[in-house]
């Protein structure tokens, strides 16, 4: 009974990861070349930066809000990031701070005026996304390309693990960042809060937890997560540009909720959310495979992909639904 | 008793809402050791000092002071830190969480910095043993009934050392076994010393558990009582301010007995079932009926109805209304042949927040008109002033959002919503859950009433008494299953229905 | 009399909107002047409701998409494809009939009607979270459209078919007369039927709303129906009143164009009660605004910092925590008084 | 397709010349005659495209594309949907496959060291299109074949400068691209480079129009309504923008290219079909059209030619008068 139970609070992240195991399989089939492990590898080398905000992303989703301004943020993070290494020759070790803490208030602010003044967070974090993209562009309209020995070690820098097989540091980054944020959603209190507010905040607040401080932290970790993501990102482009992961928001909000997460609040795993990006980015291999999609076609096969899972998932998730139904009889 | 400095004092407390002055100079004295009823018609402000009290509004005017100091509280979670543990009227806990963490959050036991969940699941298990509670506690909250969220949510407060303990309306939805452990646990407390303030509408339990009484009138504070000083009747009296003689008097014509049998069936049940939620089962309801339905907590009652009802689909079985076989998919076709149901979870089932007592009460009725025949707004007006008199809603202002009521009043408009549509078949679960003495016994009235003219009624209650009063023939479940079906013509007393329940001892 | 007014959802858009409007008169004493010129009227405040029609019409679709606690991120894409059928339709027809007008028009509004349904199955027969749902969509529909376009940009020399964006009518652009027939009929079937009702009752508890019976998967599937009609519209308007037809830009970014004009409006996207009359005026402050950082001439560089400041503002005006903080500090008088609602955020 | 390519470079009748327009010419007519000999080899080429933003693009793509397969060669193609990350995510997979060249349009023009030092590591030779890169080894890449916007805002001043020289007071408006993209830096640089040293003009209003007819439009109607007499001269940073704020012109009451002269850059199609009305002065072209040039440059590379790190495509500037001729032969 127990077990079950268990299973059925997991169904989403299962389905999941049986659906990318199956298109992983496709690919495999389909393609020469794609059936090896460094395109395997290959998806979190893309993709590092996609599951740090990610993670970011499933803390203020799972508690029922959303952050529209991750993607200028890391656009901001880049700028920042090149502007003061390359015009203002600031050492990495002072520069790196910088952006995460400029990450992390424009996280905060959200949070508070979300919290404190009751705004909804769609439009607070909407404004933030205007703001931080058009301080992106205040900083300079140009891209600014980095030269640095650090940043250029973090970019090419390759960390190998079986064979002819490496990954690059910033996939460590985001690695520590995915383990930390599974320990933190299930084996902290702030989790827990994080988990009840989604759940039914009003509720949480009679029950006296810290809906406050809960609430604003939430969305500090998120501006932190995107600045981390920005930086990850100049590593992984080794420039600073204003229109920098332009729309990748809702990449994300996407990667978060096939992952399993549900966008009312309080259901969903971290680890869901790295699967959901790991099926966007193998959706986009697929796509780069087939190599004969013009760029309209391009779109729909990604809208058409999009549209695959999700149904399959909801029908796995149904069926097993009522599948239950009958087993508990017993 | 009264020598002693009280644990807990608030004076002069003052609250207004927009348009509303829901308390206005009210005092309350709470000394150790004693469980402290506070007694008020739906409405009167009882929540609502509870609330003030514990941070959740703020206050507008008068003192609280707390062991002799002044507090200002600005949260739940202050309040908690002073010591005061708070069972809200509505269930408020997590749906999306487990049984354990509904329990404990906020205040997890922690190991080596991380949570301990083992630890947790286990000493979960114990106090719900203390509560004669059975259940797997790693289950999400949300699959269990309301009455056993509301055990969790006792659970919960009483897993802290608390120094004063308050219950809002624990036992609306409890039947008598719970209440007894419910009670056995709080008189246990009450010798470690801890306050209690116990809110309910039950008059019988205010005066099993109670040493004092304070009674509140629409937000006055009418007085302080010893409950063994004070009759019941006059009781009542403070609370309603009026003097009342018909109270008793409600109760089936049961000389029309004969009458019954020659009705017509309204609605022939047989072998309808669902898979793992309640066992194939027959049920004949007659026109003008009143079928009451027994059982204890989880026996399958509010399944049975919610299948009567086209809430969830039956896995066998069928369901002939007047003779003809229909079938009911959903609550609409249902409706459709004029069936309604009052759902016992009023939060998640019933009102719909952000609408006006109007728009709640026409709603039901507008559904079966469809998209196009609007009742015009005239129409409307006419019919909620209409109801919101007949059932005595407090404030009588149509036009107040559902969601700024008293938990009492929201129950009202609820069964307006249902009485509207004017159905021939009226479902109802848990009625009377946190509603006062004065409007239960209006509503028993009604029910009775509309039954005399030809409305069948199928209803459920954890409340023995009432079924006893007003039905002709109950039905008894046990474990998902209906295990007999007993006329109340001779005279049945709650014991014969109590052994049913237990499983013929 | 005033209080109610203040208490009115609408009160401080319009404020918002009267601010904007006045702050362009500094740098153009004759922004408010209107003159008739060439048989129509032209003004600069004419020229904002034409050029904010597209996007209060689709605002007016995503406002009730919004109060059943839905969101329709497919707009844009719908504005694309609909431009592109509509073109792509009347690309090589004759001046002189009107014929080849209704059949662009038919099938531009047939079509997205389809797509817009499309959502409302994936979202309440499929149960997919709306977010994603429209997502799809999103994607996907630029793709169609560029599809239909083979992603050139086909210029229109229809002239009839340049009426709907560019024409006029009685003094006035023909594209001020479809946002208020569109708004009167979102107005009478909200208000004058019990549609309106039913979206509040879903989008505020649809489990409640079921038990009531209420078909809550139609009402779903209507609202988004409605929304691809409106972006049909839009996306024509649009369309037409350039003449031409481009798949991967029209109406890029609207949708969030839009969930701002309807928040702005006093809907909350936590669904349930909606306010149409404000999504227009959150319509028109978000045009006026677009307006102003191009006549007044910001650097382009400043254009969305400007954008978040006023947005931010609006939206803090309308928190009554907000303004009872502003009276806290500016009046202490007042500030006793004002700790009073607090429980009013709770429930 | 190339004879096609050519046709549009031929018909240039009195183009401004420029230093690498020349130089051009010359490794064209080099590579051409080595074509038969090259193609004998069957190549697998891997092209990743910026997007399909406008439809200057788009043709640029059909060229590309048309000019690899009928070279016999084998296509990957991948559209990044304007996102680096996606780019070079395509690149990633193109070096998975394992093809033999890749060709790519970058969508700005840092952050590709990495994945190009992946790609010169595998012996993948990357052959830039349209757009360069700024990257300081040029090891990395073997060539680039594209437009110079920075020439192109030039030859739209000197143009201007030629036209309107001799006038008093100049107004010009500016419609600029999308904030931050290569083209609009580079056009409004090399157009304020020339317009600078004349002091007669001046840029009174200048915003950005998204590269979009409708955002073209609005833009201009705000410009008009806040000084529409005092406009002399539009300068708009590509052709649909151009096309766009005509109509808001002929709306507003005065007339295009009469009233106020109109510059656009790209020479598209609706560009001509303008100027052939009389509504619009002249555009700067800036060719899609190099896939030919680009095929014969990978196979010279691969036939082991020496090959100039930058090659610039034939490009002119039509004007109004030219318009009504050309019109039928423009294809995009
Ligand atoms: N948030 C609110 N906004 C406006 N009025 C409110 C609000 N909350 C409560 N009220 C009003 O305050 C009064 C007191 O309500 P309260 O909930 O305290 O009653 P109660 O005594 O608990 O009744 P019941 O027995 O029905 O639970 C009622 O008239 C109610 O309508
Ligand atoms: N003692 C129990 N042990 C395990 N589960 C229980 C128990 N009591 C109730 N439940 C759960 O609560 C759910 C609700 O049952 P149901 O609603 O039929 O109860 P009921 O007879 O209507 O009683 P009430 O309305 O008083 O809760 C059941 O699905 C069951 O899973
Ligand atoms: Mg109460
Ligand atoms: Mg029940």
């Amino acid at each position: 009974m127990k077990k079950l139970n268990l299973d059925y609070k997991q169904l989403p992240l299962i389905a999941t990861i049986i659906l990318f195991i199956i298109m992983y399989a496709f690919g495999s089939f389909r393609y020469t070349g794609f059936f090896s492990s460094q395109v395997f590898l290959n998806l979190f080398i893309d993709n590092a930066f996609l599951i740090i905000v990610a993670v970011g992303m499933t803390f203020v989703i799972l508690s029922g809000g959303i952050d529209l301004s991750v993607g200028s943020v890391i656009a901001l993070t880049s700028m920042i990031a090149a502007s003061l290494i390359m015009n203002a020759g600031l050492s990495p070790w002072i520069v790196i701070p910088i952006c995460l803490l400029t990450g992390t208030l424009i996280g905060m602010g959200q949070g508070a005026l979300i919290q404190y003044f009751n705004l909804q967070p769609f439009i607070v974090t909407l404004a933030g996304m205007f703001l931080a993209r058009g301080l992106a562009y205040v900083i300079s309209v140009e891209t600014i390309a980095i030269n640095h020995p650090f940043f250029s070690y973090m970019a090419s820098g390759r960390i190998p693990i079986w064979g002819d097989n490496f990954i690059s540091p910033s996939v460590i980054i985001a690695f520590v960042v995915v383990v930390i944020a599974v320990f933190v959603a299930h084996f902290t209190k702030y989790g827990r809060n994080v988990y009840a507010i989604g759940g039914n905040e009003q509720s949480a607040l009679l029950m006296g937890l810290p809906v406050a401080r809960t609430k604003v932290m939430i969305y500090t970790v998120s501006g932190f997560c995107a600045s981390l993501s920005g930086l990850v990102f100049t590593f992984y482009m080794l420039s600073g540009y204003g229109l920098h992961a332009n729309g990748l928001e809702l990449d994300t909000i996407a990667a978060v909720v096939i992952g399993g997460t549900l966008l009312t609040g309080g259901s969903g795993y971290v680890a869901g959310s790295v699967v959901g990006v790991m099926i966007l980015g193998i959706i986009q291999t697929v796509i780069v495979f087939e190599g004969t999609l013009s760029s309209w076609w391009t779109k729909i096969a990604i809208g058409a992909l999009l549209l695959l899972f999700i149904v399959l998932q909801r029908v796995i998730v149904i069926r097993s639904k009522t599948k239950k139904g009958i087993i508990s009889q017993h | 008793m009264q020598n002693q400095t009280p644990r807990l004092a608030m004076e002069g407390i003052v609250k207004e809402f927009p348009g509303v002055k829901a308390l206005s100079d009210v005092n309350f004295q709470l000394f150790p050791g004693e469980v402290h009823a506070l007694m008020g018609e739906n409405g009167a402000g009882k929540s609502t000092l509870i609330k003030v009290l514990t941070g959740v509004y703020s206050i507008d005017g008068g003192t609280v002071t707390l062991e002799g100091n002044p507090i200002h509280v600005n949260s739940p979670l202050e309040a908690q830190e002073l010591g005061i543990s708070t069972v809200y009227q509505e269930v408020n806990l997590c749906t999306n969480l487990s049984v354990v963490e509904n329990i404990f959050i906020g205040r997890q036991i922690m190991k080596k910095g991380r949570i301990d969940w083992k630890e947790m699941n286990r000493q979960a298990d114990e106090l719900l043993k203390r509560l004669n509670l059975n259940i797997d506690v790693t289950k999400l909250l949300s699959s269990y009934s309301v009455a056993m969220q509301q055990m969790i949510a006792i659970a919960r407060a009483l897993n802290v050392q608390a120094k004063v303990l308050i219950l809002d309306e624990p036992t609306s939805s409890l039947d008598r076994d719970e209440v007894n452990q419910l009670f056995d646990v709080i008189r246990n407390l009450q010798k470690e010393g801890l306050a209690i303030v116990f809110v309910s509408h039950f008059l019988d339990q205010i005066y099993e558990i109670s040493n004092r009484i304070t009674v509140l009138r629409n937000g006055e504070w009418i007085g302080e009582y010893m409950t063994k000083d004070l009759p019941r009747l006059e009781l009542v009296e403070k609370m309603i301010g009026k003097e009342l003689n018909e109270l008793t008097s409600i109760s089936k014509g049961k000389g029309d007995e004969v009458q019954t049998e020659k009705r017509e069936s309204f609605m022939e049940v047989e072998n309808l079932s669902k898979t793992g939620n309640i066992q194939p089962f027959n049920l004949d309801i007659h026109e003008g009926e009143i079928v009451g339905l027994a059982g204890l907590l989880g026996s399958g009652r509010t399944e049975l109805a919610r299948l009567l009802f086209g809430a969830d689909k039956p896995d066998t079985g069928e369901i002939k209304i007047k003779g003809v076989k229909k079938q009911l998919n959903s609550p609409k076709q249902a409706i459709a042949n004029r069936i309604a149901f009052c759902s016992e979870d009023r939060k998640a089932e019933g009102i719909i927040p952000e609408l006006t007592i109007r728009e709640n009460m026409i709603l039901a009725m507008q559904g079966t008109k469809g998209w196009f025949r609007f009742i015009p707004k005239k129409k409307q007006i006419e019919i909620a002033d209409e109801y919101v008199e007949l059932l005595n809603i407090n404030p009588p202002n149509p036009e107040q959002l559902i969601k700024n009521l008293s938990g009492g009043n929201q129950q009202k408009v609820m069964l307006a919503r249902w009485l509207i549509t004017n159905p021939e078949l009226l479902i109802l679960d848990e009625p009377t859950r946190g509603i006062d003495i004065g409007a239960k016994t209006e509503i028993m009235k009604l029910m009775v009433s509309l039954s005399e003219k030809g409305m069948s009624i199928l209803f459920v209650s954890s409340e023995l008494d009432e079924v006893l009063r007003t039905c002709d023939k109950i039905a008894v479940l046990r474990d998902r299953k209906k295990v007999s079906e007993i006329s109340n013509k001779d005279h049945k007393t709650q014991h014969d229905i109590m052994k049913e329940m237990a499983g013929g001892m | 009399m005033i209080k109610s007014m203040i208490k009115s959802k609408l009160f401080w858009p319009i404020v918002v909107l009267v601010l904007i409007l006045l702050f362009n008169l500094f740098f153009d004493r004759g922004f408010f002047s209107i003159e008739v010129r060439g048989g129509h009227l032209v003004g600069s405040l004419i020229d904002i409701l034409n050029r904010g029609a597209p996007l209060m019409l689709i605002s007016i679709g995503m406002t009730l998409v919004i109060a059943t606690k839905g969101i329709d991120l497919g707009v844009g894409s719908v504005i694309a494809m609909s431009g592109a059928i509509g073109a792509m339709s009347v690309a090589g027809a004759a001046d002189d009939s009107i014929l080849p007008l209704f059949t662009a028009i038919g099938l531009s509004v047939g079509i997205c009607v389809l797509a817009g349904a499309w959502n409302g199955l994936l979202v309440s027969r499929v149960g997919v979270q709306p977010i994603v749902a429209t997502l799809i969509l999103m994607v996907a529909g630029r793709g169609i459209a560029q599809l239909i376009t083979g992603g050139q940009i086909t210029t229109v020399y229809y002239e009839p078919y340049s009426y709907i964006g560019g024409g006029y009518l009685f003094l006035l652009p023909f594209s001020i007369f479809i946002v208020a027939a569109v708004f009167a009929i979102a107005m009478f079937l909200t208000r004058k039927t019990a549609i309106g009702l039913f979206i509040e009752s879903v989008g505020s508890n649809p489990d409640a709303s079921r038990l009531s019976g209420i078909n809550s998967k139609n009402i779903i599937l209507m609202v988004y129906i409605f929304s691809g009609f409106c972006a049909a519209i839009g996306g024509l308007i649009l369309s037409s009143n350039v003449a031409s037809a481009d798949g991967n830009n029209a109406g890029l970014w609207y949708e969030l164009d839009a969930i701002l004009a309807v928040v702005i409006g006093g809907t909350s996207l936590m669904g349930g009660r909606f306010f149409l009359m404000g999504t227009l005026v959150g319509a028109l402050i978000i045009q006026s605004l677009t307006t102003t950082i191009y006549s007044v001439g910001v650097p382009t560089e400043y254009n969305l910092v400007v954008k978040a400041i006023v947005v931010l503002i609006v939206c803090l005006l309308q928190s009554p925590e907000f303004r009872k903080r502003l009276t806290g500090a500016f009046g202490s008088k007042k500030g006793v008084k004002s700790t009073k609602d607090k429980g009013v955020t709770l429930s | 397709g190339s004879d096609e390519a050519e046709e549009a470079g031929g018909t240039e009748s009195d183009s401004t010349e420029t230093e690498d327009t020349t130089e051009t010419e010359d490794t064209s007519a080099e590579t051409e005659g080595d074509t038969e000999e090259a193609s004998s080899e069957k190549l697998v080429i891997g092209f990743s495209q910026v997007g399909a933003e406008s439809e200057w693009r788009t043709a640029n793509t059909e060229s590309m594309k048309a000019a690899i397969t009928d070279a016999g060669h084998e296509l990957k193609f991948s559209d990044a949907q304007q996102k680096q990350e996606n780019q070079i995510k395509a690149i990633r997979s193109f070096i998975a496959q394992k093809v033999d060249a890749i060709v790519f349009s970058p969508v700005v023009e840092t952050g590709f060291e990495t994945v190009l030092q992946e790609a010169k590591d595998a012996d993948i030779p990357v052959f830039l299109a349209d757009r360069s890169v700024d990257i300081e080894d040029d090891s990395l890449w073997v060539t680039f074949l594209g437009s110079d916007f920075v020439e192109e805002g030039r030859k739209a001043g000197n143009w201007l400068v030629d036209e309107l020289g001799d006038e008093d007071e100049v107004n010009i408006v500016e419609l600029q691209g999308t904030v931050g993209s290569a083209p609009a830096i580079d056009r409004k640089e090399g157009f304020e480079e020339i317009i600078g040293d004349h002091s007669n003009f001046e840029i009174t209003q200048s915003q950005s129009g998204d590269f979009t007819r409708a955002k073209g439009k609005e833009v201009m109607e705000a410009f008009l309504k806040s000084d529409g007499d005092n406009i002399d001269v539009l300068y708009a940073h590509n052709d649909d923008m151009a096309i766009g704020a005509i109509q808001a012109i002929e709306e507003y009451g005065l007339k295009p290219a009469e009233d106020i002269t109109i510059i656009g850059v790209d020479a598209v199609k609706g560009a001509f079909e303008a100027m052939a009305a009389g509504k619009m002065n002249v555009t700067i072209e800036c060719n899609p059209l190099f896939g030919p040039q680009m095929v014969d440059l990978i196979e010279a590379y691969k036939a082991g030619e020496e090959i100039p790190k930058r090659v610039a495509v034939e490009e002119s500037m039509y004007t109004m008068d030219q318009a009504e001729e050309l019109l039928p032969t423009r294809q995009y």
